[in-house]
């Protein structure tokens, strides 16, 4: 999906609207329940309005890619997240916490957020410092540092958000 | 099962009170006040009462947390500390029996009305919570009785309340002013 | 079933929750750091919005607390937020206190 | 589709345990560990994994479509602002000059 402005504006207030309608719930069937919608869209063109800007360069999103990367994220979170609990239960606590700064090879600051993120989600990492591609990482023990070293999230971060499609 | 759950909240609370009064520096009494405010609004919202627990995490966890915090921006490092004088000997001795008065006064409050089976309504809610409860949007048109009751019913309550409230508004920003202007 | 899960399972879960804060609660009186302490109150706050939960679960009035649990998330945000800019702002002189 | 009532509630009770499972190792990580930067990954593991078991066994249990959906919005919420926070706090302790605890040192 490669979006502009306007597109852009319509994703956005399409989502706000859904999520209030999601919170308030409203009865749509009736006359109050339709004014309780009609102003949630109101509102939410207003807050997209405000938060969209018209001179930006928007990057492409692959969207599908996206939510594979999100169940892949899931996977490996608890795959760590049990790597984690056994180290937490083992009474000899066979833990060697580390600093690491790692230079990450990303074309834009949206994926080195992305990145950063997923490091402090993944139990067992977390991003002490991102000063826009150089991240200081703090890590648990040997195995959940190899984890940032070997760049296997960059790779598959990498091509989630493009700047090379500009609309 | 409930009660036991009820009784650990009530100690985590107690505790978190003592805590209070014991640590050195200012942020940390404001970091245990906000945890404080945390475990008040579980208590609340296992009564039942689920506005006030709301208005307590908003204005207690939330709001009193970032007020404080800009009171200490303005205070100098040193001026945090806490020094404690030691407790006085009425303190010591009226605050327990005060304690103790409020537990034996509050024998004779009236039963915790039980609302879940509309059964047992204590002798506090029988009077008027149920016209409230049936006649309120008829006679108000508001769909939420709590908003009545706040907005009509003791409206001039409110008003003054918040006139309170903005007195208290002003005064903060005029306090927390950049005196570099 | 349905009666063993409302009528004892979840007030169990409730309470384990309630005893499992008392951990972080204990960061938070007695951390030897001001992080500690800051770190105790967000898991704090996470326990209390799993617990506004299972309490609505308890109740079946979940639609009723999931918002204010929803509340409680964006809160504790801004909570953290002010805490951690006035940490790094002034933090040095403090963090060897106790 | 009378086998999804009978099978329902073992199984949320089953998803909650086992979040509650991961919530305990995380409060004995928080007990146990040594210094506030180690201390995080175990409330990092229990903000995620442990949140994610029992709200999904929660909303398996919800009665309605709403309910679940705004159970999905709390986690959704919790997964995206707790990295923030997790970060915020270490970042607070790197910056005003906290050393991390290293095998080395002790």
């Amino acid at each position: 999906m490669k979006p502009n402005y306007y597109t852009l504006l319509a994703l956005k207030t399409g989502l706000l609207t859904l999520i209030w309608c999601a919170l308030s719930s409203p009865d749509i069937f009736s006359e109050s329940g339709l004014w309780d919608v009609v102003m949630g869209a109101v509102a939410a063109f207003t807050v997209a309005w405000l938060n969209t800007e018209r001179k930006g360069v928007y990057g492409a999103i692959r969207v599908g890619q996206l939510l594979g990367y999100c169940l892949w994220l899931a996977g490996s979170i608890f795959r760590s997240g049990c790597h984690l609990s056994l180290l937490i239960l083992n009474p000899r606590l066979p833990i060697n916490p580390k600093m690491i700064r790692h230079r990450c090879e990303l074309s834009n600051d949206s994926s080195a957020v992305l990145l950063a993120n997923s490091i402090t989600l993944t139990p067992g990492t977390i991003t002490v410092e991102l000063d826009s591609h150089d991240l200081i990482v703090h890590t648990i023990d040997d195995s959940s540092a190899a984890d940032v070293t070997d760049r296997h999230i960059e790779r598959k971060i990498d091509g989630l958000f493009s700047t090379k499609g500009m609309s | 099962m409930m009660e036991f759950f009820e009784i650990a909240l009530l100690i985590l609370l107690i505790t978190t009170a003592v805590g209070i009064s014991r640590v050195r520096n200012l942020i940390s009494a404001v970091l245990v006040l906000a945890c404080y405010s945390f475990l008040m609004a579980a208590v609340w919202a296992q009564l039942g009462a689920v506005d006030v627990a709301f208005v307590e995490a908003v204005v207690g966890a939330g709001l009193a947390t970032v007020l404080f915090l800009l009171t200490l921006f303005r205070a100098r490092a040193q001026d945090t500390q806490i020094r404690r004088a030691r407790t006085p000997l009425v303190a010591l001795l009226g605050l327990p029996l005060l304690g103790f008065l409020l537990l034996y006064a509050a024998v004779d409050l009236p039963p915790y009305p039980d609302g879940r089976d509309g059964q047992d309504l204590g002798k506090a809610s029988t009077r008027v919570a149920a016209e409230y409860l049936q006649k309120s949007y008829q006679k108000t048109e508001t769909p939420n009785v709590v908003t009545a009751v706040l907005m009509d019913y003791r409206a001039f309550d409110t008003l003054i309340e918040t006139g309170v409230i903005f007195t208290a508004g002003i005064a903060c920003a005029l306090l927390l002013r950049d005196r570099a202007k | 079933m349905m009666d063993f899960f409302q009528a004892t399972f979840i007030p169990g879960v409730m309470m384990g929750l309630a005893l499992l804060s008392t951990a972080y609660l204990y960061r938070v009186l007695c951390g030897p750091t001001v992080f500690d302490r800051m770190l105790g109150l967000n898991g704090i706050s996470t326990k209390v919005i799993l617990l506004l939960l299972v309490i609505g679960t308890a109740n079946d009035r979940v639609d009723m607390f999931v918002d204010i649990a929803l509340g409680y998330a964006l809160l504790n945000l801004v909570g953290s937020l002010a805490i951690a800019k006035y940490l790094e702002h002034q933090g040095d002189a403090i963090n060897a206190m106790d | 589709m009378q086998w999804i009532d009978s099978v329902k509630d073992p199984a949320a009770m089953a998803l909650i345990l086992v979040g509650l499972f991961f919530l305990v190792v995380a409060a004995i990580g928080v007990l146990r560990l040594p210094d506030i930067y180690t201390r995080c990954h175990a409330v990092s593991l229990a903000d995620s994994l442990g949140a994610f078991f029992l709200l999904a066994g929660l909303s398996l249990h919800a009665s309605t479509n709403m309910v679940l959906v705004k159970i999905l919005a709390v986690l959704v919420l919790l997964y995206l602002l707790n990295p923030a926070i997790a970060h915020l706090t270490v970042r607070a302790a790197h910056r005003s000059g906290l050393k991390p605890w290293s095998r080395e040192d002790t």
